[in-house]
């Protein structure tokens, strides 16, 4: 399996995300926002303040050279995993439904944060059980997903919702933290399993969850 | 009002420049010694003080001087910091104040070749029934965080302090920490005739032009309408000039960096020029501007953010360009060093200016002030048996903990990233932080503090309680001290009361310093932090570094388990 | 040229967590309204002196970049600058 | 009733890094642009049914709570509402 982590001006956890990747033997390596992506497994869209987040977060990403084929790969049925920012650069892309708007108290928050694992029938969650608690930190100050009704009864349906909070820290219509695509290639979250990496730091449950990756690889 | 009362100069300034000339100045020229010989660049009220401090001991590689402090962690490794104060601006514009604020010290950190790896901050308001204390709160809070979270390091320390004497003058001091292989620490030394000289980082226009000077003013209402003097940051740029400064601070061609603060390319220039014993010449017009029509003065003195000059051996200003293209920033070059020890400004091929370095970096007097023993001092006394006795402790309790300086800051730090890159084993909500050192077993522990009531009622003590309780807080996460930063917050120092205060602090500082081998090795001082109403306590904020050997052994302050003794230590 | 003025505003039927902040914000200081809303403001200046061909302009921008239709909605007015 | 647009900006010596982001984000697009400022957009409902009045508690509140003068200026757009 190969990963390749995108790196936009102003991304700031691709470092986290190659990390936790290479501590997993993972053949991982850094593809600058003006290069072209290759045939990597995984793609993963770090956290951050790409261009600046201005405007609107992931807005200006989008348009990066490196994403020219991102809707190509996603059909091929390749991996593409967005945090945070990521997430919402996925959103801006409509690789994924939805928008994320400002935190409902109007700050950053950052920190420790238990999700409830809903669908584990995904490349990323295939180790969970579902309803398994874990624990992700957060620190985004627009992570509150919003999705019509409509939109909402759709994820509902398709079994899109990936991820819910425990205690909803922002204000995101039905709690959800993280949904895949219809085929379950694409998943966009605002916490972070790539934070929670070592005991020491706080945690390790997101090695579970890049380990899942490695499975899923492994099965196909 | 005289020529020379407009850029803040005195009038025996003003007669010591025409005799260092031999000449009247031109405007530029005038314009460059107020920004440089203000307060707030030339130190000319502290300086002379600040020598008494304690800055050697085996550890230290660089002490005060620099753009920061450097100390040996072992490892071939060093740690790089110092912390600054962005107060003024911050009560203009709290959002922007505290930001580019934050933005300053980081580049003081990456001028030195250093990854930064932490922030820290100290922050200080009026109680908070009052709505414009809220705001100030809330703007500084959101500047420092966003700031701080955009570039993508970890705000992971700090202290939040409410008293009355900050209502009018709010502090916000900000600590950047970084880490350098020690053999490859940048210094800001220009050298090398014919070496050219480049501009890179945002484009320059008229933000901030007067800000050093007004930093070294009082309050008043006047300087409520001094409106350029608010900088606005741009952290996605700051991010790009980190990445692009570090791809190129070890080459062998980079002689010399320096980030643009305070007087801009003026202080700037003329620092780097002053520590190689050389002159400067700088071309106006090669300066890329983001206004039509700037005069060479207003291109001199502009405080515009997220800039630095480069020093480079001929022949390789390509390859300085090269990268910064591919990092989208822009970059010029403007001048060279030349032989006689003069700055020049051109603009074009016509000299407009010409100043030797040494009277405008240096020759701002160091001057002694005299000093007095505060009357208060003398008035302060309190009879513990007067205090009424408190009758419900369980009451007294939930008051002590209910109150603003008491209660948790968790309000305050979540909205700071404080886990970005993953190495910070030790959150905020402790004693102090603790940050892993990658690619070794090492952690550094990291606080920020200072009782200014202490300091108030005894500025030579409050001083010492500051260092003592800094490294109360770094021994707890079972880390040892091994150097400080300190940033001097006082009032008007030509007042002869707050000048003992000032100096009281320091030799406080120093002892403490002393005793616990904890030498000064950078900071900061700010003046002048007062309104018509109110004249805030001497604030002395300590800034401290502590090493772990083992980062497994970092502690946090929870209670672990039941049945845990709990034991009492000290005097 | 031509100045294009335009207001980028969440949808009505999105919250709009920093208007009602704003209001409440208002409401201390004793000045009451009836509702606050908050959005974006967005200057741009082009070179075109025809009004339809930067109307033109700025709706593709505001389709491509500027405004997101899934929560955002949007008003241009335009000026013409000698 | 009477809704107020204000629009609240950078003043013109001031550094808009928005502004400069977005213009380059509009020349990715090939969508070029002489300038592009970014300011907030502020909607206010206001019981008066004077625009006089509306005007004053508008220029009140601005100077009060929604525009800091060191960096920002403002202007007004009234309407009634019915
Ligand atoms: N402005 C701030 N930024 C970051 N952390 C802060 C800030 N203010 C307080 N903290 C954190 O909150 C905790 C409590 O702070 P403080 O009350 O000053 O502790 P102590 O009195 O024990 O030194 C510390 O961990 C400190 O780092």
């Amino acid at each position: 399996m190969k990963a390749g982590v995108i790196v936009f001006p102003g991304s700031n956890c691709d470092i986290d995300a190659y990390k936790v990747l290479e501590k997993l033997n993972v053949e991982v390596k850094y593809i600058w926002h003006d290069e072209k992506i290759d045939d990597e497994d995984l793609i993963v869209l770090p956290g951050g303040f790409s261009y600046g987040d201005y405007l609107r977060c992931g807005a200006i990403a989008r348009f990066a050279k490196a994403l020219e084929n991102i809707n190509e790969h996603i059909e091929k049925g390749k991996l593409v995993l967005g945090i945070c920012n990521g997430f919402q650069i996925l959103t801006e892309l409509k690789a994924l439904p939805g928008a994320l708007l400002r935190n409902k108290n109007l700050n950053f928050i950052c920190s420790d944060c238990n999700l409830i694992v809903e669908n584990t029938d995904t490349p990323f969650t295939n180790l969970f059980k579902k309803g398994d608690i874990v624990n992700f930190p957060i620190a985004h100050g627009e992570g509150n997903y919003y999705i019509d009704d409509e939109g909402l009864g759709e994820l509902i349906k398709n079994n899109q919702i990936v991820f819910r909070y425990q205690n909803n820290p922002n204000g995101s219509v039905a709690d959800i933290a993280g949904i895949v695509n219809k085929r379950g290639n694409v998943l966009g979250m605002m916490p972070h399993p790539e934070r929670a990496q070592d005991k020491l730091l706080g945690g390790e449950d997101g090695l579970v969850f890049f380990k899942s990756v490695i499975a899923y690889f492994k099965e196909v | 009002m005289n020529r020379y009362e407009k850029v803040g100069l005195t009038k025996e300034e003003y007669k010591r420049i025409v005799e260092g000339l031999n000449r009247e100045p031109n405007d530029l020229e005038l314009s460059m010694f107020g920004v440089l010989w203000s307060e707030h660049c030339s130190y000319k009220n502290s300086r002379a003080l600040l020598k008494l401090f304690n800055t050697k001991g085996e550890r230290v590689l660089q002490g005060p001087g620099e753009n920061a402090g450097a100390v040996d962690i072992g490892d071939d490794l060093a740690v790089v910091f110092k912390i600054e104060s962005h107060n003024h601006p911050s009560a203009l514009e709290p959002y922007q104040g505290a930001a580019t604020g934050v933005g300053g010290i980081l580049r003081d950190i990456f001028t030195m070749g250093a990854r930064p790896i932490a922030n820290l901050n100290s922050i200080r308001f009026g109680h908070l029934n009052d709505e414009r204390n809220k705001r100030l709160l809330k703007g500084v809070v959101n500047g420092i965080g966003n700031y701080g979270n955009s570039v993508g390091i970890p705000t992971v320390a700090g202290e939040t302090v409410f008293d009355d004497c900050y209502s009018d003058n709010p502090l916000v001091n900000a600590m950047s920490v970084g880490i350098i292989r020690k053999d490859k620490l940048k210094r800001a030394i220009a050298q090398g005739v014919g070496n050219s000289v480049i501009l890179v980082g945002h484009t320059t226009g008229r933000d901030g032009i007067g800000g050093a000077s007004f930093a070294s003013c009082n309050l008043t209402e006047e300087s409520e309408a001094m409106r350029s003097a608010v900088q606005v940051g741009d952290p996605f740029m700051e991010k790009l000039l980190l990445e692009a400064c570090l791809e190129l601070m070890d080459k062998e061609y980079v002689v010399a960096v320096q980030d643009l603060g305070a007087a801009g390319l003026t202080s700037s220039s003329c620092e780097m020029a002053l520590r190689g014993g050389c002159g400067i010449k700088i071309d106006v017009s090669k300066v890329v501007t983001r206004e039509e029509n700037m005069l060479p003065e207003e291109i001199m003195i502009s405080e515009s953010q997220e800039r630095m000059l480069f020093v480079v051996k001929k022949g390789y200003e390509e390859e300085i360009l090269k990268v910064f293209k591919k990092w989208n920033l822009n970059a010029a070059v403007i001048g060279e060093i030349i032989d006689d020890k003069n700055l020049t400004v051109t603009a074009g091929d016509k000299v407009v200016g010409c100043v030797p370095v040494e009277l405008l970096g240096d020759g701002a007097k160091a001057t002694l002030r005299s000093y007095r023993r505060p009357k208060y001092l003398d008035e302060l006394h309190l009879d513990i048996d007067s205090l009424k006795r408190v009758e419900d402790l369980n009451d007294a309790l939930i008051k002590v903990l209910k109150s603003e300086n008491i209660a948790s800051k968790e309000w305050v730090y979540r909205q700071y990233d404080y886990m970005v890159r993953t190495n910070t084993i030790v959150r905020p909500g402790g004693d102090a932080a603790v940050v892993a050192v990658e690619g070794t077993d090492k952690a550094l522990s990291l606080t920020v503090d200072c009782n200014s009531r202490y300091c108030y009622l005894d500025p030579y003590e409050g001083a010492k309680i500051a260092v003592c309780e800094a490294a109360r807080n770094i021994a707890a996460t079972g880390a040892t001290p091994i150097a400080i930063t300190d940033c001097l917050n006082f009032a008007n120092p030509e007042d002869e009361e707050v000048y003992y205060t000032f100096r009281q602090a320091i030799l406080g500082i120093t002892e403490a310093s002393k005793v616990l081998n904890t030498p000064v090795v950078s900071g900061n001082v700010s003046f002048y932090n007062e309104s018509n109403k109110t004249r805030i306590y001497p604030t002395p904020t300590i800034g401290m570094v502590g090493l772990l050997e083992d980062k497994n052994k970092a502690c946090t302050i929870d209670f672990k388990e039941l049945g845990d003794s709990v034991i009492l230590v000290g005097e | 040229m031509i100045k294009a003025y335009i207001d980028v505003t969440l949808k009505k039927s999105i919250l709009d967590p920093q208007g009602t902040a704003v209001k409440k914000g208002l409401e201390k200081l004793s000045l009451y309204t009836e509702d606050v809303r908050i959005g974006k403001h967005i200057e741009v200046l082009l070179k075109e002196d025809k009004i339809e061909a930067a109307r033109e302009k700025i709706d593709e921008m505001c389709r491509r970049l500027l405004v997101n239709f899934e929560v955002e909605t949007y008003s241009v007015r335009f000026e013409v600058i000698e």
